[in-house]
This record gives C-alpha cells, structure tokens and sequence, in this order.
C-alpha cells in the first residue's frame, strides 16, 4: 500500500477470500470497476484449490499508479468469509491494514493478525440468509462493506454493480442491489458513513486499456497471426484457451476440435499443419508428457507446430492451480531423439500476444515445432495492458504456391539447403506430391538408413535453428544495463523482479533484469547479459535450477549464477527479491 | 513438368496381403478419376503403414496409432482433399483403439483402411488384437471393428473386405470414396490381409468368409440387424465380409474448410474482438 | 492397533451425483462383507477421481484416463484383492476409451464404476463424449459405453445404474462385485450421475431412465438381444438402465498370483535358463 | 584379423549380407559354432532394414582370442549374396581379405574392392535353385565354401550343421545337408580342398561361457532379482523382451501382458508394483514418449518401477534397426515436473544382467523410478561372457509386513523421513491402509496444497537420490588409472573403448577409460575421472553431445571434454577411436 496523503491510497492490494463456490471473484472484478474507473492499473490473481466446492480460494486485486502487473508485498484490504482466510492470509497482511470478517459463524479467529490491522467483523451470511434467503448475496453486502472502508460513494458503488451484473436476470440484480444496501445499512451503523471511510482511492487520468489473461491474449495473437485451427483438451490452467478458440475461431473460418485426449490433439494440429493451416494446441504438464511423441514427429517431419505449455506445479498430478516452471528441462530435452524445437516465453499479457504471434511465423518459417511456455500465473491472471498492434502482416513463409511450384525443375520435399529449410508444397497442389515421414528419410522424402544420407539429414535439421539465431525474438530488459547485479527470469518473475528493480535502485543499488523471450535456444545476448555481470540471480519457480542449468549448458559460467527459486505454489513478491538482492550484496 | 518423388516399389513380403489392397485402392481411385494431386493418403506404422508410398500420391506416415487423429486434422483443415487413412490391425486396434472410437463419433469425411492381418507384421509376428480370430479356442477375445463400429451410433460406413477377393473389395472402396468425398463422413473399410510370413490366414480365410451382400436377409441400413447379423456369422466361426452399415446423419464438412480460408483485411473483426477486454 | 489416514469428507457439491455412488458402493461393499483392507479402489481424475479418499480402504490415484491399466496391473499382481477401478465419463470415455475396449477385451477380474454426468466437472464444465445424450439434436454423438461393451464378445458384465435410484445401484454393484469377485472377470457399471453444477441432468434422467430389469422380453444373456433392446429405447430418446449383459466366458486368474509368490530357493530353475545360452 | 602364423587366425571378423529374407543370420550361427568349439570368444551383430523382405541385411560375427565384445576395424571374410552387399561392405574389407560372392547374377561389381582382395564367385542361388530347387538353400551352400575358405574339415562342418539344424524336419535338414556337399564340391572345383583353404582357425582352451544378448541377460536379470511382472508393447528394439518374458515369467509365478499401447504398459506396471511385485516394462524412444507421463507419476507417487529404453536412432520413427544414445537426455530430464529418477546405463550382456538386478533393488529401496538405458548394439548383438552369478539375495526393500506395521503407532504412507524413504504396507495387509497419488500430499497421501507441505515433500523426494547416491552402481574401469588422455562412454562404446584403450598402450599412449554405469544422476566419481585428466574424450551416438551436457551439468569442466560423436547408424570402431586419440594427443 502506498499512501499519497494520510488516507489517499495509490497502490492498494484487496484479497476475497472464503470457500471455492463463495463468489470471492465476483467482488474483486466489481471492486475493479470502481479502480479502472479511477485510471488504476489493476492486476486480479486468484488462488483456487483444483475442485469445485470446498476448497480454499482467493481472489486478489492490484490497483495501482505505476503499471505493475503482479502482486505487492502484502494485502491492504482483506474481506475474509471464513476463518481459514484469516489464518492463512492474515500474516501476509500490511501494516494498518483493514480486514473486513464474515463472524456469522464466531469472531475473527485470534493469533495470525497484528495489532495494528483494523477489523470490521460483520456477519455476511447470516445477514444474506436471513434478510435476502440465499448465502450467495453475502458477496455483495461485502462489496457494500468494501466500497464504504474506501469511502466510495453509495451511488458510484450501486451503477458498478447495475453495469457488472447487467446480464443477470432482473430478479438476481435486485436481490444484489438489496444486499449492497444491506451492507451499507451495516457500515452506517459501524458509523462508517457514506463517502467517509478510513481510506481514499486516488484518481489518475490514462488511456483506454485492455484488461485481459495470458491466455486470453495469447488466443487472440494466435488468430491475428492467421492461426486457424486449434485442438485442445481441458486441463487446468490452460482450458481458458480451449473456451477462447470455440468462441472465436469458426467465424474466422477456422476449426476448433476438443479432442478425446492429447494424443488426438497434437496429432490432429500436426495433420492440419500438414495442408498449410496455422495449427496450434495447448495444454498443461500432463499433457505435454503425452504430447512428446507428437512433438519429436513434427520435430522430425519437419511440421510447423505451435504447442502451448501453461505450467502448474507437478511432477505428475501435482498441484493443478498452482504456478510452477517445472517442465522446461522437458520442452528442452523431451521427446525421443533429437530434433530442433524453440521455446518462446512470455511474462505478460502483451508478451502472450507477440510471442503467439512469433511462434505461428518461426514455425512456419523453420518448419519445426515451437513452445510457447507460460506459467498458471501468466496463463489466468488478468492485468490491464495497452491495446494490441493488431496490423500485423501474415507471411507464406516456406511454403510454394503452383506457380512457384512450376519454376523448379524439381520438388523435394526435404531439399538440403543452406538454411536447412527446405521448399514446401501443400496437398492439393498439382504436381507438388510428396512424401511425409518421421522416418529418416532422402530429399524425396523416402525413408533411407543410408549413413551418408542420415548426417546430411541432421545437419540440416540443426542448421535451421543455427541460421535462425539472430531472428529469434531477443530479451526485455529493466534496469541499469551497466549494473554489476542481474536479475534473470521468465513468466511470473518479470513482474516481481521488475518492480524489485525499481525499488533497489530507489535505494541505490543498481541493477539489471533481463526477461528472455526465447528461452531455448539460449541466446548469445541471454549468456553474455551474465557474463557482464558480477552476479546473477536466476529467478525460477522449480526446485532443480531448469533455467540456471540451461544457461550453464549454454555456456554461461555457473559461478556467477545464484539460484532464487520457490515450488512451493506461491509467487515471489517484489520485496522477497529485494531482500535476496540486498542479502547477497551485503555477503 | 516438375519432377517429384517416384513412386517406390512396395517392400512387402512375396503373397503379403497387402499387395492386394494397394491394387484394389488403385483402382478405386482410378475409377472415380480422383487426382493424385487432391489425394492424400496417411498411413500408420506397419508394413501396412508403406501403402502411401507406393501411389504416387501426397503421402504421409503418421505416428504408430496415431493415424485418424492425424488424418482427421487433415480432412477438417481442407476438405477438398480426398483424405484416406490407412493402417494395420496393431495400428487401428490395439494403440489407435482410443482414436477409432473417436473417429466413429466424430465422423469426419475421410475413408480409413485397415489390413487386418490377424499379427503385427513388421515387427515379427506379435499377437494383435485380432489374433484370436486365428485360433480354435477364445476366439471372442479378438476385436472385433465392425462391431465397434456400429456400437457408436454417430458411424455411417461400416465394410469388411477381403484381399482375395479384388472386385467386391473394389467396390467397397469405390462406396467407402464417394461416402466420405460426398460428406456423409467416416468411412470404415477392413480388408482381410493375410501376412504370409508371420500368419497365414489365406486359408483360413478363403473358407471362413461369409459375404453378407449376397445375404438377402442382411439390410445394411439396419444397425441392430447388422449387429446380430455379424454375431450370428461369428458364432459359426466364421467371418462377415460386405457393406455391413451404412446410414446415419451425414457430416459436418466446414466450408471451404481453413485451408482455404482469407487472411487479410480482418484488423476491423480482431478489433472488436480486443475491444471486448477494454476498461 | 496401528492408527492410518482418517477418510476424507467428499469435496463434491452438495446435490451432486457422486454422493448416491459413493453411499451405494459403501453399501455393496458392507453387503459382501469386504474388508476395506482387502479393497483396493483405484480412481481417475475428475471430481468422480476422488471417491477413494473416503472410504477408508485402500485407495489410489490414477493419472487421467489410465484407471483401468492401472487396476489391470494390480488386480492380476494380486488377485486377493477387490479391485474396484473408478473415475468419470471423461476419464473413461474421452481419453480413456481405447483402455475401456481392451479391458472389455481382456476381462479381468475388477469392477469398474464409471461416474457418467455428460460433463467434465473438474475442469468446469466442457463437453464429454456424452455430453450429446443430454441435447436435443444429434444424440448418436453420444458415446455409449454399453453399447461399446456389448461390441467385445469377451465382455462378460455390463449394467448402468442411476444415482438417484439406490436400491437398484446397490443391487448392480453388489451383482457386479460378485462378478468380479468370483473370478468371471470385468464387471463394468456406469452409473449416471447429475453434475448439479455443469449439467444438471437430474430432472432429464429421472424422466428419461428406462429399466430393463422391469422388461421381461429382456434377456441379459442374449448379446444381440441386449444390443437390440438398448437401441430401441435409445431411439425412444431414453436411457436405458439395470442390468444389461451378463455371460462370457470365465476369466483367467493367474493363482495365487505374483504378489503371493515365493522368491526363494529357485536357483536351480534359473540356472536352467542361463544353461540354455552356453555354447 | 591377426594372424598367428601365415594362416592361422585368432580374431576373425565374417559378414553375410544380401537382402533380409535371404537368411544370413544362418550362415554367421553356424559359423559362431565353429569357432566355439575353438575356444573363440565371439559377438555377433546384425543390420537390418525395419522391414521383412527387401531390404538390405548383414549378419556380423566376430570370433577373437580376447574377450572383445564388439566389432573389429574391419571384416576378413565376406560371404556377399548380392551386389549391393559388396558395395557397402566392399570398403570395409581388411587388406588381403576373402569375399565370397554370389555369382548368380553377374559377376563382382567392379570399384568396391581393393586388389589384395580375393575373391570367390559362385553362383550360389543358380546352384541351389537348380540342384535343389530353392533359393533359400543357398545359406548352406555358402556355409560349405566357407567351411573350405577355414579350413574346416567337412565332417566338422557337417556335424556342425546337424547340430545346428537339429530342430527342423528331417527332410529340411537334408536338403540343406546335400546344399552344404554342393558347397564341397564347388570348392573342389576350384581346388580348395577338405582342411586345405587359404586360412586356418586357431584354437584355445576355454571355460564354459554363454552366448547372449543384452536384451536376454537383462530379461534373465529382472527374473533373478524377483521380477515377477512385466508389460510391454512390441517395438524394435526391446520386443525380445517381451518374448523372453512371455516365455519364462510364467513358470515362476509371474504375469505378462502384452499392453494394447505403452500408456498401458506403464500403468499396469504401476499397477502391479503398487501391491509390492517387482514390475518392469520395457520400450523404445516412442514408446518411451509416450511412457513421460506414466513415469513422472511413479516418481511422484512414490512407486518402484523399472523402465528398459533400448534406444533406436530417433526423432521419431527415426531408423528403427539402428542404435542410438539420443533418449538420454529425455530420461534425465522428460516428464512433466521435477522427481526422482535413477539412469543406469549397461555396456554389455553382463553388465545388462547386473544392472537389471540393481534397478529393480534401487527402485524397490528408493520407491522410484528406474531407466535401464541400452541401445540397439547392446540389446540386440549377443556376445560370450562367463556364467552370471545368480547367486542374488531378494531384499524386502522398504515394505512392511503386518507384524511390522503393527509395531507403529501410526502409519503414514508419505511420512517425511531423514532418507526420504517412507514406510510402505501394501493392499490386503490388514490396517495399513492408505491413499496414494500423483498430486502433491500430506504424510497420510490426502491432497494438500499447503505450501510448507508442499517444500517439506519436495525435499523429502530429492533427498531419496542424495542421501543413495553412495549406493548406486558405480562405472567400469579400464587403461592406465594415472592417464592424463580420458576416454568416456556407455552402451556400444565401451567395447571399442575398451579395445581402442589396449591398442594405445600397445602404442606407448596412456588412456584411461570409465564407463559410467550411473548415468544419472551422475555420480562424483564420474566428474572426478574428467577432471583428473587434461583431456577427456566423451563419446557417444548422438549429435548433441547428451552425455557430455549431463557432465557439463554436473560440473565436469567442459573445456576439458571432447565430444567423440556418431548418429549415422554407425558404431565406431576401435581404430577410429584410437585415431581421433592420437589426432588429438598430436594437436
Ligand atoms: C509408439 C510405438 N510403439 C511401437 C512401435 C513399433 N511398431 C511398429 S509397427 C507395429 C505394429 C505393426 O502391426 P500392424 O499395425 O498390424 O501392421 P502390419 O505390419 O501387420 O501391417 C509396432 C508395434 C512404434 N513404431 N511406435
Ligand atoms: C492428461 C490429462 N489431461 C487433462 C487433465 C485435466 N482433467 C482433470 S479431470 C478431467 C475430466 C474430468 O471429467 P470426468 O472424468 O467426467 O470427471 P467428473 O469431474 O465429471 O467427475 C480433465 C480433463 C488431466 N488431469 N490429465
Ligand atoms: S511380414 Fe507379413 S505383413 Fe509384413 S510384408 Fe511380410 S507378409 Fe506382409
Ligand atoms: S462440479 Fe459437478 S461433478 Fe464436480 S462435485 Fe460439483 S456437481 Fe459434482
Ligand atoms: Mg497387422
Ligand atoms: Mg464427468
């Protein structure tokens, strides 16, 4: 929380949290209407249990003046409709902050809050069963609660509920509009008065914004880039891109099939990338395991395929809403054989959009399969962003229409060229028969275990990512570029890490965060942003160190690297990374 | 005229069953005047997974098991390709059992050849799912996909074939073509397909099948009767060969299918999309 | 006695279908006297996925779609055991669907109890392989997993419960872990099972459930009959319910199986192979 | 070839090659009984084609005085059904070698062949076709000749012959007899008569030893260490597996089930492991891909497991029949998330029987997962080694029976122990029941996301493999322990290794060898062997250097290795090794 004057707040953190089914969503994205409204930059996370009811879930809002997209430190604000909520977010409270309780069942459960947090304990679900006979409308009276502690006024608190729930059946809206009241009619006799609560929201004037997921974004780059055919099969956390496409793809002509499993998918992605369309799937750690065959084929076949990986803590099962980096050793090394494969990685919404964008023309381009690797929290949450460039130019890339079919004296579909990409002609093009295979096979395509023909093949292969390097989308960078302290990480890093890089130099010490976006092929700007450093810390959520052994299997000299890692589910916050920063320095 | 690939000659075993689906698939293709140019044939792994090579067409050699979900992709991205998977009984039943189920129910417009040859031939003569049709005892453990496949409601093409008998196999495929080319969807064709080294089933076969076109009794539009009809043949011990099914609701053929779609001057449609997430 | 977990208190929704299977099984369960520690219940992954915390027994988590491999393994490692293999419609019918075929195939000794709420209710509510069972137009989309298990002639149990009928469930699974128990081999129950959340079929299926034990022209031995009778109702736009097939040949059940075999003393045994490699 | 004296031979390498159906392994089987009978170690190798008929096929036998386990530089004697086999085996020739032709299509191409060579033409298949009215009697016919070529006396061969073709029906076997007199007498012809060829066998003293392939010892292995489980799914080349499997495992007890697909069969290995049999099951690189998934949860869920790669070369289908050691880095590092796995890496058939009896204890100890890499060369070529010891203790591991359980005061399946190894009770023990599963747990195996669990069972999981590190195989030795010059290699490189090593110190150069049979994690006895060295040789078949990263990983300098790499389907042989040695050693 960062406080302008005494009460005027300009970076303000409000967690929801009670049982899954609770609704807590619903006040956070009305709660974000009343900061948009204001020009806050607003970032909304949510941590649900992978089960519908009963598991512990919250959802948390950032609103701020500066463009963060993560989470603070800790929540200012706390609407908690259970005890579980104080226990586990109350030691991540701010100092002075607020929690407003659900004490239909008892009062706050003692022991995890400090001193100076102020608590409005108000018994939502009883009030909502008694006065209005549905537990549900316990959402809105918090959100009564909430606007009244931010000394919105009733009126502006009431439009943002009509506007929010102006979908909802008549009947459902004014039940809401009943239990906002009833949450008013409670802060009044609090004497929390209408537009005098103990905090203010500033105001800043910005331009339009985008309020969107990774996921989201990511679908979005993937039509704008031509992309239309997409497979998919639910999993958590990359459904959202599955839903996106059904919604969105058919009127552009495209094809969305949910497969019977991931098998079906990649394998379908790669027969529609076989005719010339834009293919893409999208899928989480078990189901990439099963899609490494897949992958080696188009790997093999030389099929332009783009894969994406929204990461959740594994191995196996593991924690399915949770937010790891923890198969990129597995987007690395995986699948039989060797075969070249780019992984892309983006760290925000817009980053989602480009990168999509990039795989679909690199794919295309190589002829070879390229990752896109997200993490549960780049992938669902939402963060305000600067709209797109939507003018974007959709090349042929490699492949060879009849006509330019026509000018070779001969077509081979595996033509060994100094790229290594070879002249592509799609079915259906007359004369331009060929043979596909994922056996090693001659320039015909025919399969062949001839040794001098097999080195030819490999070489080729590797040629087109070594001939590609220097077009593959390079680093976002933050900091001083002279500074002898880095900080290096992907996906949900980049935000904690670029606001840690902020702060650090507000207390003077330098230093410089590079986020590579193209994680695999580790690029030679990646190696040498280490090599220029005294120290570099490799931020990443897994426990083995998979982006600090890529950048040492790339050359970077391990012992200016030090790990900063957590799978423990949670994120790293801004202040967590300044204080392993300053711990370090002061080593 | 470019040149291209030539077509390889097959590299199956002297007597493989195999040689008589190729000529038979060559004909039918012939004699419905479908271009090389617009035919696309994807195969398994398998010695049966070597068909695409020998026709001069566009080929594709999918993953083991994997070939209708590859060639599914295939049809609904461009439908104004002749898409024909074919694949053994290894490929089809055992691993690619999952996708054919699938393939039932989603009901693509694509014809899918299976050489049942009772083994897996290329990888020396293991037990396929079929193999129990083979032996004198349990022979209810073979899969059966005729069965399969009219358990699914959603089929509409459901044949058995044999390769020694070229011209009712002819006929088949010519049905099985116009079904999936004209939309009505999967069509399912198996082909008896003796591997000769491994399994010799020409025996066998040529005494075991029961041709259900020339049953006057066997409608073919008639799910439950073909069911039973099958059954009553296989309790004999005996194999169903003919058109077995053909009916149900025809296919959803996207058009003209993405392969074909426009990509330019969409930035006013993206936008409204976009739109969608201001605040 | 030595203290283990505490079983869980189910995760469901309240209304959902999964309590009334959960409450039945523990019934068949107490009904045939299984001691909990001689009951394995192995699960896939959905909300359905979650039914062997509760029970106390020994319980497992397959990976998605692998429920039956799984208890396929244990049941023939350790054929002392009740196996009990569980999950949902998209575990069992989606990526499931090529195990299901060749579980029907192999036949062996263990209970499957398929949760059916034509949804996917863990991941919020996608379609699954029979989610068409509940649209008005193109039913046939939907995958039967009857109809499927009447296709393998080696099927030997086949029956479909409702969650909201509990006396007949129970009488199924207690039917149907005799099956097993007794060696006859795989005994699969689907059970429909509303998803109050996603697709609240309650209101559909309590209208629409057939039961056929109330048929007396239904005979449960006769394959093609149970296939014929489940068409008919399905056509009727309704589901039909009770026990569907029961006959089959016996499984085979290797005894006393490898978990109870002795390990020691066989050197002479394996020295008898190594000599057939001396030259 | 060396020569003891003018003629007589003590290391011996024959060839048959035509096309595959043509029966060569026939011809070197009956050889590889003449030799033994002479006290010859031997290897025996094949290459062929992925298919049944057409295409090219070679059967390799090497018979030496020393125990050589792999391939010589060059081949002595070739028995050559068809031009093509003169043309790829022409160039392999060693000078002064014999080749045996097939003349009934024309005579030896031209161009393939050095002068030194000689050459017999006869025109085998006209002969066998015309006499005795098959083409397939040419393999005796041929064996004949080469009999006379050797030295053999013809009532040695003859009986060699009966012996060897016991089997068949009596009239078989003497049609194949009269084939081998028609060889007699062509030999006649060209006045080689009985015990008067160009060449003579020398002879030794032996103890009895067996004739085995890796994939046979592994098997027999699995079945000592009490294995009684096994699922597989034929692939080329791990099906022998399965079929020695099917073969012996029920005799003992034990179940076998060829799967439908690999998901299959690495499920119902799990399966079966979980009530406590010893389970394994074996595959190829797309086999492999598609078991990811299945192995990452027996690493999260704590189930012993063993899985055999015999890599093939890959991506994809790659060549089937061809070895490769291009899954390595899949098997470190595939699957999705972060778990415990073991990498053993066999180099031969006793060694494949070794480490078949250490993983299935190492898994059973740990509760985890075990690879078993081997690859083509070592599953499938058979080579003489001295009888195994199956004199193997079959250790509980970590199961409790009920009477140990019953000394608990409580059981938790997952409790969190000093050597992250649980107490484990399996199905049917009365009171010891427990949850298992692949999400993240508490002790008691219920789902838990608390993230203080969550870090407590990761480190638990990690300390399985640092806390056993001590314990696992340890590599195989050889050359001079003080060399400065190292080589380094598994699989099919350990026999020219072993070999390239004697020849240098033949030579005056000292080199030291280590094959790791740990491969990972790699074990510090492996980093210390590289950085003992000025310089050490990684070699390995595959083109990215897979084994040489691992090292690099774990902190091998990569600036003293030296990849030593081959993917064409290839092996090296020993004088390439030595040569790329010396090149080095003069730079
Ligand atoms: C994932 C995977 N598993 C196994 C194999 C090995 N394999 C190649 S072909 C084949 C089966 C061939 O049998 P079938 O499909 O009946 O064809 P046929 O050779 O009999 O025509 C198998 C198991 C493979 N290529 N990929
Ligand atoms: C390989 C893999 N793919 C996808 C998922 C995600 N997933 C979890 S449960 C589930 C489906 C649940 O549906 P169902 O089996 O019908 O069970 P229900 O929740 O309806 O009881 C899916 C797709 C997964 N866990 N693993
Ligand atoms: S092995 Fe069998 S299936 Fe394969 S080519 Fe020969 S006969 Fe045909
Ligand atoms: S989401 Fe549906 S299936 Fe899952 S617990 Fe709730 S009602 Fe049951
Ligand atoms: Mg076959
Ligand atoms: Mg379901």
């Amino acid at each position: 929380m960062t406080v302008a004057d005494t009460r005027t707040l300009d970076d303000l953190t409000v967690a929801v949290s009670g049982q899954g089914g609770d609704g807590s969503l619903t006040v956070t994205t009305l709660a974000a209407r009343i900061l948009s409204a204001r020009g806050f930059h607003m970032y909304s996370a949510r941590s649900v249990a992978s089960r519908i009811k009963g598991g512990h879930a919250a959802a948390i809002l950032r609103g701020s003046r500066a463009d963060r997209g993560g989470l603070d430190d800790d929540i200012d604000l706390l609407v908690a409709f259970d005890d579980e909520a104080v226990e586990r977010i109350g030691p991540a409270m701010a100092p002075n902050g607020i929690v407003v309780f659900d004490a239909s069942a008892g009062p706050v459960p003692s022991g995890h809050l400090s001193e100076d947090v102020q608590v409005f304990a108000v018994p939502f679900a009883r009030l909502a069963v008694r006065d209005l006979r549905r537990d549900l409308y316990k959402n809105s009276l918090a959100f009564g609660v909430l606007t009244r502690v931010l000394s919105v006024g009733d009126a502006e608190a009431e439009a943002c509920m009509d506007e929010g729930f102006a979908r909802l059946p008549a009947l459902l809206r004014q039940a809401n509009r009943a239990a906002l009241r009833r949450g008013f009619a409670f802060a009044d006799e609090q004497g929390m008065l209408d537009g005098e609560g103990p905090w203010r929201l500033a105001a800043f004037d910005v331009a339009p914004r985008l309020m969107i997921s990774g996921n989201e974004a990511l679908a979005l780059g993937f039509l704008v880039a031509g992309g239309r055919f997409f497979t998919g099969y639910p999993i958590t956390p990359a459904s959202e891109i599955l839903a996106w496409m059904e919604r969105h793809l058919p009127r552009f002509g495209g094809v969305v099939v949910q497969a019977e499993d991931e098998l079906a998918a990649v394998n379908m992605a790669i027969g529609a990338a076989l005719t010339g369309v834009r293919a893409m799937t999208a899928t989480s750690g078990p189901g990439l395991s099963l899609m490494q065959e897949g992958v080696s084929h188009a790997g093999s076949a030389e099929i332009p395929l783009v894969i994406v990986d929204c990461q959740r803590a594994g191995p196996s099962t593991g924690m399915p809403t949770k937010p790891e980096q923890s198969d990129l050793s597995m987007l690395a090394h995986g699948g039989n054989g060797e075969f070249p494969r780019i992984v892309l990685s983006p760290g925000d919404p817009t980053d989602c959009y480009e990168m999509a964008i990039a795989a679909v023309a690199i794919s295309r381009r190589l002829q070879c399969p390229v990752y896109i690797a997200l993490d549960q929290a780049v992938a669902q949450h939402s963060a305000t962003v600067a709209p797109f460039d939507l003018d974007v130019a959709v090349e042929q890339g490699s492949v060879l229409d009849a006509a330019a079919l026509a000018e070779l004296a001969e077509y081979r579909r595996y033509l060994i060229t100094p790229d290594g990409v070879s002249p592509w002609v799609v079915p259906g093009t007359p004369g331009g028969m060929s043979l596909v295979t994922g056996n090693e096979r001659n320039e015909w395509g025919q399969v062949s275990i001839d040794p001098a023909n097999r080195t030819a093949m490999i070489a080729k292969r590797a040629r087109k990512i070594a001939r590609a390097i220097d077009t593959l989308p390079l680093g976002r960078r933050w900091g001083d570029p002279g500074a002898a302290v880095g900080l290096l990480g992907v996906g949900l890093e980049v935000a904690p890490m670029r606001e840690a890089v902020e702060r650090l130099a507000a207390a003077g010490i330098a230093v410089a965060a590079l986020q590579p976006r193209t994680l695999w092929p580790v690029l030679p700007e990646t190696v040498a942003f280490v090599n220029e450093r005294r120290v570099t810390h490799v931020v990443e959520h897994n426990d083995e160190g998979q982006v600090f052994h890529m950048l040492a299997e790339a050359g970077a000299p391990a012992g200016s690297m030090i790990g900063m890692r957590r799978s423990d589910g949670l994120v790293f916050t801004p202040g967590e990374i300044v204080d392993r920063v300053l711990a370090e320095a002061r080593r | 005229m470019t040149a291209t690939y030539t077509p390889r000659n097959p590299i199956w075993c002297a007597g493989c069953g195999h040689f008589g689906v190729q000529g038979a698939l060559h004909q039918a293709l012939a004699r419905l005047e479908v271009a090389p140019a617009d035919t696309l044939i994807l195969a398994g792994i398998g010695c049966s997974g070597t068909i695409q090579n020998n026709l001069g067409t566009y080929g594709y050699h999918a993953l083991h098991g994997r070939v209708l979900p590859t060639a599914t992709g295939a049809a609904l991205a461009d439908p104004s390709l002749t898409v024909i998977a074919a694949g053994g009984d290894g490929d089809g039943y055992a691993i690619g059992a999952g996708h054919l189920v699938h393939t039932f129910r989603r009901n693509p417009a694509l014809t899918y050849v299976l050489m049942n040859n009772a083994t897996y031939g290329l990888t020396k003569g293991q037990d396929s799912p079929t193999a129990a049709m083979v032996s004198t005892g349990g022979r209810e453990q073979a899969l059966d996909g005729i069965l399969l496949g009219l358990s699914v409601r959603a089929s509409t093409f459901l044949a058995r074939g044999f390769a020694r008998q070229p011209e009712q196999l002819v006929r088949l495929l010519v049905a099985a073509l116009e079904h999936a080319r004209s939309g009505r969807g999967f069509a399912f064709v198996e082909v008896l397909s003796p591997c000769v080294t491994y399994q010799d089933t020409y025996p066998l076969w040529d005494a075991e099948v029961t041709d259900l076109d020339d049953d006057p009794h066997h409608d073919p539009t008639d799910r439950a009767g073909a069911f039973a009809s099958c059954l009553r043949v296989m309790e004999q011990g005996r194999v169903p060969i003919g058109l077995i099914y053909r009916g149900g609701p025809a296919a959803h053929i996207p058009d003209p299918g993405p392969a074909h779609v426009g990509l330019s001057d969409l930035t006013a449609e993206y936008r409204e999309i976009m739109d969608g997430y201001e605040v």
